[in-house]
């Protein structure tokens, strides 16, 4: 594998990919949100439950790429008990540093969505990895009008 | 393993993209092309005569009286010709340069479309449409009040005679169908299905972007009355295509983008328009690229195209072999003739992902839905990865793309 | 003798027709080219930039995620950037690409003019359009029961503003008309007239095919709702042309042309359309040709359009000035600021004559009605000779032409 | 004058350029067919009288460039009193000749019509020379159906 490759597809990535976390409906979800990326026909649902705008639960179901998969199973992860603030906060953190030059810094706050970094340098995947983070930021924008 | 005539390999040189390309930057192996399908590489020929025609004739054509323009027009209408040559047209007239295979589509279902379809009337297309074949009938039927029907088939992805035969009856104008698929390389019997279309009087299109490049066509042998092939997917420039319509036919559809180049005079209330082919070529065209065109339909015939045909076969098969001792892939589509273009899913890796991977070694395909979502509907899968062959492929490039398979298998289970 | 500062003479190396182009076999003299309205000819930077792109990133854009495809994918979305600046449009998502002018009007004529205009309604445009810019008009006034309204020149040709306010009212749904003429190379006041139109609540349409390569554009300054024009006559290749349209009002249209590539999900009986600008790009798009017309904008604005017209405006006048002097010369057009067209007849010898005999000393210009029937109606002429000149043009080229000019005059009468 | 134009422009054609015979209306024709040039927006118009399948008088009018109007000029004296059926003969001898390669041998019995043959070398230009036999052969083969 060289170095790009291990760079996009680093063993985070694949370790979420092949067992996500929270994959699958939410029951008791209070909003959810499916996206498709036109790309690939590829789509993915955000699920969640708003508890006083506070994230109590949040999971993701459909079909994706390991990128995509391994982005939502991290969302998942990385909202959990968080506010709406802070989730949206980080959302839009994450999705400006993706989109950003590949040289560009590491916004602080991050934590283990580093992870993703690698599809800076694939802009026709970039999507793969943003599609979950902005299903969850439609259902924050709305929740917080 | 089955080596190819040493010929095929000598003739990789004529094509520049294939030695210059590095895949990432700092990655010195050669460029492995398998995406023919979205457009094929071109030979050093077609850049020649594309540069001389942007040097020695770059004029417009039909109108000047200086050597350039007589020149470029002299060409351009000999490229027409050629092109009639090489499908087997019975006359040059009724070659229509457009901008793609889709122009060619759209221009039919507005031109055609408005003049034989009715409200109540079915257009018939089916599930192994590339969208470009698709959408302009979806969008016609919408507009005049028809019913679009759809061919089925079977759970391979195959479409038989039979399924279109179902679905023919007199209320049929029109029916589109593909020569090739660009999904699973399904070569479709065109010839009967045409037969049978003349049997209720319906009018047939015929999608020919996937097979111009790689067997003989002739539009009298097929019986259709309309064939729309790319440039690009033949060795030749991007931004061009064509639509060879049965003159009797042709000559009666009214005209559909205006402009320069297609009128014979022009009043304030009413104009009165040329007669085909130009009728139907409004503005400058693509001069240069067409002139172009020219040298890749020489390229093709220099060689022969049942010389590539059977050389194609080849490789297809020994591909489609080898790639079934991948663990866990799964060939996509049917069994029996077709074009190399050849589309699996490997277990438990999202297509995109094997395209990525496959990329960072330097080999080139395609992942997703091709364009042709009705046909993934159809088979139940959300997707695949494509594999498309040329002549200039070789034996060790499929290797070398089985042994990445194998690895990237492994590296995402 | 007025000499152009020498920096212009040293631009005609830059491009290769200039030197290599004989006239006819057997001539050694390098052509004169004064077509450049037709199509401009290409320095080699474009050239460069189109074989680069044919060799290094030949593939389809937007869908492969291999090197060579995302370096094309990124390479033509950045011409789009490119064009966006160059014409000061406020975003680059509102740049289509399409076909041509010509296209860019049919495109407009059926998805804008499907939209906005009803029965009864009014379509106005001007007896000084190329018909690119009338026939789509007169065909959507003809389809949709409206009516066609033509604004007129006076007797020289001229177009005043005051003569559009007169044909203007609330029934006026759309208006087009050129930015400047390719007959008398008249420049149009297009920023009163947009202000004009707005007042009555008429969407614009410009046809900036003669101005984008010899003076600064900004939509945002004209204020018009849409601009098209053409690569390939603005030092770009074959096969490209722009459609610019205010993006609040670009979202509102439906796709035209439907296809791979403009849609989000295809089901049997409807479909999902993409936003701004793929909905307006269905097929495979001429890639190499859009990646190099960013070269051809990058010369056009490294040497500056401002440059450019104030070079050409000397060039203008200093023409005009010493066609005078030709015996049974007679100017057509009017007078004013204008980009350099130039049209004339030669008493007693008819304009095809003119330029074939000038094609024999390699001389190319153009004869005929140059696609504005309306306008030669309008001014009672049968037909004109077009000069038509770029920065890379010298007055010696201009000497040669009007001594020719006396020549001729002489031998036919 | 280069050698090319000399040959399109030949003193013949240039002398009935200046003083074309039978240039206007012919009052008391018998049919008469108008032809345009959509390059150039060219018309001419033939006029004849016809007598017992004999082309007893034949004008042509209409805007044309020196070929045009030479080539129609020559036309007039070239069929005045000759039969239909061989009008219709010399007709497409010349059209043939006219649309060959520049090569390719000179028919007999063109006669001064040999003076248009300048045009095979200028294919944009041909159609000036061919447009009034186009129509005084639409009206021949109309008046022998
Ligand atoms: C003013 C004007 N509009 C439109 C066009 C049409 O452009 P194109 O032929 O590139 O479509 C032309 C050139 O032919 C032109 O000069
Ligand atoms: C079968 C088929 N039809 C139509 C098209 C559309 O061709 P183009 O994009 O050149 O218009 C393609 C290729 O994309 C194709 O494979």
């Amino acid at each position: 594998m060289n170095e790009a490759l291990a760079k996009l597809y680093q063993e985070v990535i694949l370790t979420h990919h092949r067992k996500p976390h929270h994959f699958g409906p939410l029951p008791d979800a209070t909003q959810q949100v499916r996206l498709v990326n036109p790309l690939c026909g590829d789509e993915v649902t955000i699920a969640v439950r708003i508890d006083q705008d506070t994230i109590a639960a949040c999971h993701f179901d459909g079909y994706g790429c390991a990128l995509c998969r391994a982005s939502a199973s991290l969302l998942t992860l990385s909202v959990r008990g968080q506010s709406l603030e802070a989730v949206r906060a980080l959302g839009h953190t994450l999705l400006t540093f993706l989109q950003a030059d590949p040289a560009s810094q590491t916004p602080e706050g991050i934590g283990d969505l580093i992870a993703l970094c690698g599809v800076r340098e694939h802009p026709s995947r970039r999507r793969c990895a943003t599609l979950p983070w902005e299903a969850l930021l439609t259902i924050v924008d709305d929740a917080t009008e | 393993m089955i080596a190819a005539p040493l010929d095929f390999y000598a003739r990789r040189a004529d094509f520049p993209a294939l030695s210059h390309h590095a895949a990432h930057s700092g990655d010195r192996r050669p460029l492995i092309y398998l995406d023919h399908a979205a457009t094929s590489q071109k030979p050093q020929v077609v850049l020649d005569r594309l540069m001389s025609a942007y040097i020695e004739r770059c004029a417009n054509v039909h109108r000047g009286v200086y050597a350039q323009s007589e020149a470029a027009t002299r060409d351009f209408e000999g490229v027409r010709r050629q092109i009639a040559a090489l499908i087997d047209a019975p006359d040059s007239q009724s070659v229509v340069f457009t901008k793609g295979t889709t122009e060619s589509m759209n221009l039919l279902a507005y031109s055609l479309g408005q003049c034989v379809v009715q409200p109540g009337d079915e257009v018939l297309v089916t599930q192994l449409e590339h969208h470009s074949n698709f959408l302009p009938w979806q969008e016609l039927a919408r507009s005049r009040g028809a019913k679009l029907v759809v061919a089925q088939v079977d759970e391979h992805g195959r479409l038989s005679p039979h399924a279109i035969a179902q679905k023919l009856s007199t209320k049929t104008k029109l029916l589109a169908c593909t020569h090739a698929s660009n999904v699973t390389g399904e070569l479709i019997d065109v010839r009967s299905i045409c037969q049978l279309a003349k049997q209720h009087g319906t009018i047939t299109i015929i999608d020919g972007a996937q097979a111009t490049a790689h067997l003989p066509v002739s539009v009298r042998e097929l019986g259709c009355d309309f064939y729309c092939f790319s440039a690009h997917k033949m060795l030749g420039p991007f931004g061009v295509g064509i639509l060879w319509g049965r003159a009797a036919l042709l000559r009666t559809l009214p005209a559909w983008q205006t402009g320069g180049g297609m009128v014979l005079s022009v009043r304030e209330t009413e104009s009165d328009h040329q007669s085909i082919p130009h009728r139907f070529e409004a503005g400058t065209p693509a001069v240069a690229e067409v002139i172009a065109l020219g040298a890749a339909v020489e390229y093709l015939q220099g060689i022969g195209l049942s010389v590539i045909a059977a050389q194609e076969e080849i490789l297809r098969t020994e591909t489609r072999a080898r790639l079934r001792q991948v663990p866990g892939l799964r060939l996509i589509g049917p069994e029996g003739p077709g074009v190399p273009v050849i589309s699996f899913v490997l277990d438990g890796v999202h297509p995109h992902d094997v395209a990525t991977a496959l990329a960072a070694e330097g080999i080139a395909v395609r992942a997703g839905l091709h364009c042709a979502e009705p046909l993934f509907a159809a088979m139940g899968v959300r997707g695949s990865v494509r594999v498309s062959l040329s002549f200039v492929n070789t034996i060790e490039e499929i290797e070398t793309l089985c042994s990445a398979l194998v690895r990237i298998g492994a590296l995402f289970r």
